[in-house]
């Protein structure tokens, strides 16, 4: 499997600092520490080996207790690789550098996480409402306690 | 020399162009002429919900076992129901579809197993107020009424429930013997309102295969235009 | 002669006359319920961010000269295209140079880009 | 004693006037409802139907009446007078172009002895009312279509000009009714004799009214609705009458011009206006076959596309005139 | 000026002005009705469905109503689709740049009243009719080009049925 | 790349060098196109800068639609959640429906019937073919030509029977459901597929010549707003617009799901990277999807294609990210599960929401017209874009 080796060589890489996660055979996943992030997907977009230079995706999903992540799905156009890295992050400050330098398609992606999870991102300069209302209030809404505006209705359950 | 080719091209293209245009002209319009003329809806056409009705005894067919609100997407179905002491079975006393947050996604047909809620091919429900789009149960089993349908789902289920409770409804004669019904009664639930959905969920896969089977024998009932082109002829069948 | 201009007056106030009289008989039989956005510029649904009358480039403006010089010289043209019969060959070789001139004049600004619109 | 000379020639004139109007207007009703249903028809469809009895006949007069009940709109930063005027302009313009349009041998309400050059320097009017329509309304999109108008009459009056003096040329004369007359067989037709100039004619001809592919002034798709993003009610409806009055009158200048006018096919004289009025059909059915298919120009193709070729080619058109009418002769 | 709307009051009072004005009425309601000139907006799904009626197959110009891209020109006003909270201010702009008389028809579930995004949803306007008033609610998710149609001659109907002193008046409804 | 490199507009330099430009002095007005604006396809607000009719800048603005569907999915059951992925891209809810089905499906493990992939296929490509048939006539008329919308929605409009009779909507499908589709075909739908296949193979001739070699298209359309591959990928745009930057990316090929292995079809590839391409792509594809349809229906074997789903389904512990290729792109459902009856997380990925990304870097220094061009050539959507 393509994914596999690929996973393997990129722990045998950047050893200590990425941790490999078994999500599911077909897409393999790598905890990153995200102090090292920016380097991390610069390295494996221009090393030769790896080129994994598409970015599908930022999804960032909030565990409550378990912290937060980001995940970043990415893939190779030239090798058809496809990896998630990971990163976790505080869920009292969430903060994760901006990676728009390598991948400029990243820009509005991290503006949702900053928008609707509060994800801080560390270099972004332009912060601003890209989904809600100019004139939002009402904190992260796509965060698991957010506990609803005047106009949020929940679904009863039957 | 390119360029006078380039002219000569260009103006070529450009005529070309208006004969494909004209072409048209010439041909008869494929429009629907809506008020005097309808498609004929298909069978499978997900519009506006109704409750069906047994077409002998005009009662409901809902046994108000909440499955349907449980599977609405969007909690557009309200029902209230009752308990009727001498039958022991449920009945709804409010069954309330909301149309307009109704997703017409057509779940709540696919859960329920006794036939009792359709998405119908019917369309023309614009009110000038809003809080006549909200059905109550008479205005959606008045709706029902002339719905007509095949009862592909569960009638093992109905017909079961029916027995359980011999005094009560049995007499009525059976006309649709000739179903799947008594193969296995074993199977009969004893409490439709609260069995757990999964086991009627096997069941009605077993009986759906069979009800297909039956329609994709019976000649193309439900006939409607192949290709667009082709609804013309429909058109002029409905307009009669 | 001069007469036939008299046509003409009339035309024109015949026609801002009828153009005023249903502009006026539109006034009496229309609403009129002016309110703050409405008399807002239409701007796709957003208000609109500073006046349209600023000083922008149009872009035009060589074409404009052009233009000019071009519509003058058709001027030129039709006193000469009136009589051309009574000129015969003379008349053909005289405007030959006319155009010439112009046309080279044309092929000049094209060939300095000005015809590019930028 | 001004009135006393004047008078007689007063009232015939507004006679003709009054004519010219119920024609004009019956005319834009009709073509309004005719471009509908020939768009209709391209695109497999049908067009009105309801409104009316027979295929919505009426629909374009309760159009029109339904746009004089409309509220009139003037939004508080335009230029209040230059936003009214505009459409008074637009179709007094227009108007005043039929007053040198030959209907028959003996109806034309004026034959001006300069017909042509009347003409050219009537129609440009419209456009700088577009412009004033574009410019009085202060909004942005409506000042880029009056701007894209004006560049459109840069461009599109010379050529269209020197088109028309191919046919001044073989007639001799500016005088409508003159280039008319002259036209009198079926192969003297200036269309024959003149087909490079017909065709320099009808490309700057559809510019100069806006038609597609040249509708830049009012490019739905680019720029809302152009230079009348702001206008509605009756003003609204003299620019839209105006449009298709126009079309009618660049069709009956190309027909007078080049298609023999009131001429019938075999030299007749007989049913003149009736011709007449076919044959500037047939070129507004061109017209609106041609909205119907083609795309939209790009502001700057439009300017090159005059400059670099039809430019030119109007000259070469007369100086092929030139050159064979010495020639034949 | 709005004269049309006192009309009524006094010719009424002469003989025979009673049917005057009712033909003049019936006149005027006739020509508005049959003149529904439509703006081109739409949000989400259901515009796609009132393309789809714009188009060939049902071809709204057959009532003789034609697209116009400016709110200015446009006489009736299709909420097609989903409106937000962030849409809902620009809805109301557009629909105040209308001229009068204009008419509103919300179609579909979302726009009538949130529709499947009633609830759980945070960015939803619950109903358009808390901006803008509205004169025909269709149903639908999205609604048939027929539906659209029926709310259509719905609207015609209404239309047919007004007052010269309703619509004509300078305050408002 | 450098970033830097990026952002320089080719035009603005040939601005610097025209003298005319450069003497006068000019202000920048701002405008706003959209949201309702006949050319945004929906509510998408770009503000534009512009010099006369030229463009400065233009900065998107969106959310006009965000309705929270993944807020809305993280509180309904798995079964519940297709109706909203209909509405999530309501232009081609069907692939849409796909997407949510294949990301359930590889993290539950679930076995699809061979006839409902064979049956995913052929709707899918039925639904790219009519997804594109509104590209395609939306793309003409954002040039001024009106016609060719209505062509293409006539054409649409006989896919929409095919898709009415089989599963009841007109628009929104609900019907390829997790572990298969919601009901089979029915009898006699193989033939009239196939009638209207060959029917769109002659439309595709017409619509080529009506527009395919008109000089007014092709000057509106050649050389507007080139991405290069490099720009097209570091913006993360996907679909046929990159393949017309030149990029061989399909992920029917390249990471298949369905059966699309089975199908032979090819890949149109762009070569100037500009407006044209991108039209040209679809309009290829349209001519592949035929091509699928036909083996497709073809080889489609017997059985019972639907799945009953239980009320009480629990998807195993889990996360996934699915992507299939949609008319538009890349689109992608990331689903978190923790065992439950509902998604712990739900994230849509749309195609549209890259590609509306690199318009503003690409249409700089053109004129308005050509933004309306490009933005049309991207087929931007934008309830995937605002979700």
């Amino acid at each position: 499997m393509q994914n596999e080796q690929l996973v393997s060589q990129l722990v045998e890489k950047f050893g200590a600092q990425a941790e490999k996660v078994e999500l599911n055979p077909a897409q393999p996943a790598l905890v990153v520490d995200k102090s090292i992030l920016v380097e991390f997907l610069k390295q494996i977009k221009e090393d030769e080996n790896f080129k994994i230079d598409y970015l599908s995706c930022i999804s960032a999903v909030d565990y409550l207790e378990n912290g937060m992540e980001m995940n970043y799905h990415l893939c190779s156009i030239e090798l058809r690789y496809k990896l998630t890295v990971k990163v976790k992050l505080d869920r009292e400050k969430p903060e994760v550098p901006t990676i728009r330098e390598i991948h400029p398609g990243a820009d509005w992606h991290e503006r949702e996480a900053w928008e609707l999870f509060g994800i801080d991102i560390k270099g972004h300069p332009n912060l601003k409402t890209l989904l809600l209302p100019e004139d939002w209030k009402d904190g992260w809404p796509m965060r698991r306690d957010w506990e609803g505006n005047d106009d949020f209705v929940k679904m009863p359950e039957f | 020399m390119g360029m006078v080719k380039d002219f000569f091209s260009g103006i070529y293209n450009l005529v070309v162009g208006l004969f494909v245009t004209g072409k048209h002209l010439g041909r008869h319009a494929i429009t629907l002429q809506y008020p005097k003329e309808r498609w004929e809806m298909p069978e499978r056409s997900r519009g506006v919900v109704v409750l069906l009705s047994d077409p002998e005894t005009g009662e409901l067919n809902c046994t108000a076992c909440l499955l349907c609100m449980k599977a609405c997407p969007t909690g557009a179905i309200i029902i209230d129901r009752e308990k009727n002491p001498e039958t022991k079975r449920w009945f709804p006393t409010k069954f309330v579809i909301d149309n307009t947050i109704c997703a017409f996604c057509g779940l709540c047909e696919e859960s329920c197993n006794f036939d009792a809620i359709k998405l119908t091919g019917k369309y023309e429900f614009s009110v000038f107020d809003q809080s006549e789009l909200i059905y109550d149960m008479d205005r959606l089993a008045e709706l029902g009424r002339d719905v007509k349908y095949t009862p592909r789902k569960k009638p093992a289920a109905k017909k079961a429930a029916e027995q359980k409770k011999p005094p009560a409804e049995g007499k009525k004669p059976d006309e649709k013997k000739e179903d799947t019904a008594e193969k296995k009664p074993e199977e009969k639930p004893d409490k439709i309102e609260t069995n757990p959905a999964e086991k009627k969920e096997e069941k009605a896969e077993a009986s759906d295969k069979k009800t297909e089977d039956q329609e994709s024998r019976k000649p193309e009932e439900a006939k409607q235009g192949d290709l667009g082109l082709d609804k013309e002829e429909d058109k002029k069948e409905s307009g009669n | 002669m001069l007469d036939k201009y008299l046509t003409v007056a009339v035309f024109l106030f015949g026609t801002v006359g009828f153009v005023l009289v249903t502009l006026f008989v539109a006034k009496l039989l229309r609403p009129a319920r002016p309110s703050e956005i409405k008399l807002q510029n239409y701007e796709c649904g957003e208000s609109p961010v500073g006046s349209s009358w600023v000083q922008f480039n149009v872009r035009f403006y060589i074409f404009a000269l052009l233009f000019v010089i071009f519509d003058v010289e058709t001027v030129f043209i039709f006193p000469w295209a009136v009589v051309y019969d009574t000129l015969g060959w003379f008349g053909f070789i005289e405007m030959t140079i006319f155009l010439a001139i112009l046309i080279y004049g044309l092929v000049y600004a094209w060939k300095k880009g000005v015809l590019k619109w930028v | 004693m001004f009135l006393g000379i004047e008078l007689p020639q007063i009232v015939l004139s507004a006679i003709y006037f009054a004519l010219t109007l119920g024609v004009v207007l019956l005319m834009a009703l009709f073509l309004v409802w005719w471009e509908r249903k020939v768009s209709a028809h391209i695109q497999v469809r049908f067009g009105p139907m309801m409104t009316g009895k027979w295929h919505g006949w009426s629909q374009t007069l309760a159009d029109a009446l339904k746009l004089l009940q409309k509220e009139d709109i003037v939004p508080r930063a335009a230029d209040k007078g230059v936003y009214f005027w505009a459409p008074v302009i637009v179709f007094g313009a227009t108007m005043m172009t039929f007053v040198v349009i030959p209907w028959s041998p003996r109806f034309i309400a004026a034959d001006l002895n300069v017909g042509i050059l009347y003409i050219i320097a009537i129609t440009t009017f419209t456009i700088i009312s577009l412009l004033m329509a574009g410019w009085g309304s202060n909004n942005k999109y409506s000042l880029l279509g009056g701007m894209r108008s004006a560049a459109q009459i840069v461009s599109y009056e010379v050529p269209l000009t020197l088109s028309i003096m191919g046919v001044v040329l073989l007639a001799q004369s500016l005088s409508m009714q003159d280039i008319v007359a002259d036209q009198n067989k079926f192969w003297n037709w200036n269309i024959i004799r003149q087909p490079l100039g017909f065709l320099v004619y009808l490309v700057a001809a559809t510019a100069e009214v806006n038609r597609t592919p040249f509708d830049l002034p009012e490019a739905e798709q680019e720029l809302v609705a152009g230079f009348n993003v702001e206008y509605s009610g009756m003003k609204f409806a003299m620019f839209f009458l105006a449009e298709f009055v126009n079309m009618f009158v660049v069709a009956a200048i190309a027909t007078a011009l080049f298609l023999g006018g009131w001429w019938g096919p075999f030299g007749n004289e007989s049913l003149g206006w009736l011709w007449f009025v076919l044959k500037s059909m047939g070129v507004v059915f061109v017209l609106m076959w041609f909205r119907w298919t083609y795309p939209r120009l790009r502001v700057d193709h439009l300017m090159e596309f005059a400059w670099k070729w039809l430019l030119p080619l109007a000259f070469l058109n007369l100086l092929a005139t030139g050159l064979i009418y010495n020639l034949v002769k | 000026m709005g004269v049309a709307s006192k009309i009524p009051v006094y010719l009424e009072k002469a003989p025979g002005g009673g049917i005057l004005v009712t033909s003049i009425d019936k006149i005027l309601n006739w020509s508005r009705a049959s003149s529904l000139w439509y703006m081109l907006f739409g949000t989400a799904c259901c515009a796609i469905e009132m393309m789809c009626t714009g188009a060939s197959r049902y071809d709204f110009d057959r009532l003789g109503m034609i697209f116009r891209a400016s709110p200015r020109q446009s006489d009736l006003m299709f909420v097609a689709g989903t409106i937000t909270h962030k849409m809902a201010s620009r809805v109301k702009i557009l629909y105040e740049q209308m001229a009068e008389p204009r008419y509103v028809i919300a179609m579909g579930g979302c726009a009538v009243r949130g529709g499947p995004f009633y609830y759980d949803s945070y960015a939803v306007l619950k109903g358009i009719d808390k901006v803008i008033p509205v004169d025909v609610y269709i149903p639908g998710c999205p609604p048939r080009p027929e539906s659209l149609m029926e709310g259509c001659l719905k609207l015609r109907e209404k239309i047919r049925k007004e007052k010269m002193a309703d619509w004509s008046s300078d305050s408002a409804k | 790349m450098d970033e830097k490199e990026l952002h320089i507009g080719e035009h603005q330099e040939q601005d610097e060098q025209n003298p005319v430009a450069r003497e006068l002095h000019t202000e920048e007005f701002l405008v706003n196109m959209g949201p309702q604006h006949p050319s945004t396809h929906g509510v998408c607000r770009l503000l534009l800068t512009m010099d006369g009719e030229v463009i400065v800048k233009v900065e998107p603005y969106i959310g006009y639609l965000h309705r929270a569907i993944e807020k809305i999915c993280e509180n309904r059951i798995y079964n519940q959640i297709t109706p909203f992925m209909d509405r999530f891209e309501y232009v081609s809810s069907m692939l849409a429906d796909w997407v949510y089905a294949l990301c359930v499906e590889r993290i539950g493990q679930i076995e699809v019937s061979p006839r409902a992939e064979y049956l995913r296929v052929i709707f899918g490509e039925l639904q790219r073919i009519a997804s594109h048939l509104i590209y395609w006539g939306v793309f003409a008329m954002d040039l001024g030509a009106v016609t060719p919308f209505l062509y293409g929605l006539r054409e649409r409009e006989m896919i929409m029977d095919l898709f009415e009779e089989t599963c009841g909507q007109r628009l929104t499908y609900n019907y390829i459901r997790i572990g298969g589709v919601s009901q089979d075909i029915n009898p006699g739908f193989e033939q009239k597929c196939k009638k209207f296949t060959s029917y769109m193979c002659q439309v595709l001739e017409d619509y080529e010549t009506l527009l395919n070699e008109n000089p007014i298209f092709l000057s509106r359309t050649k050389n507007i707003g080139v991405a290069p591959p490099e720009l097209s990928v570091a913006y993360g745009v996907s679909g046929p617009s990159l393949r017309a930057s030149g990029v061989n990316w399909d992920i029917r090929k390249d990471d298949p799901y369905g059966y699309y292995e089975k199908f032979e079809f090819e890949i149109p590839q762009g070569k100037n990277y500009d407006t044209w391409d991108r039209y040209q792509a679809r309009v290829i594809e349209m001519r592949e999807s035929c091509k699928i349809i036909e083996q497709a229906l073809d080889g489609l074997p017997e059985g019972d294609p639907t799945f009953k789903m239980r009320a009480s389904f629990k998807l195993p512990e889990g996360e996934y990210y699915a992507r299939i290729e949609s008319s538009r792109g890349e689109m992608g459902c990331y689903i978190v599960s923790k065992g439950e009856k509902k998604p712990y997380r739900l994230k849509l990925r749309g195609s549209s929401f890259n590609n509306l990304m690199i318009i503003p870097e690409i249409s700089k220094g053109l004129k308005i017209a050509d933004l309306v061009a490009i933005f049309a050539s991207y087929d931007i959507i934008m309830p995937e874009v605002d979700r």
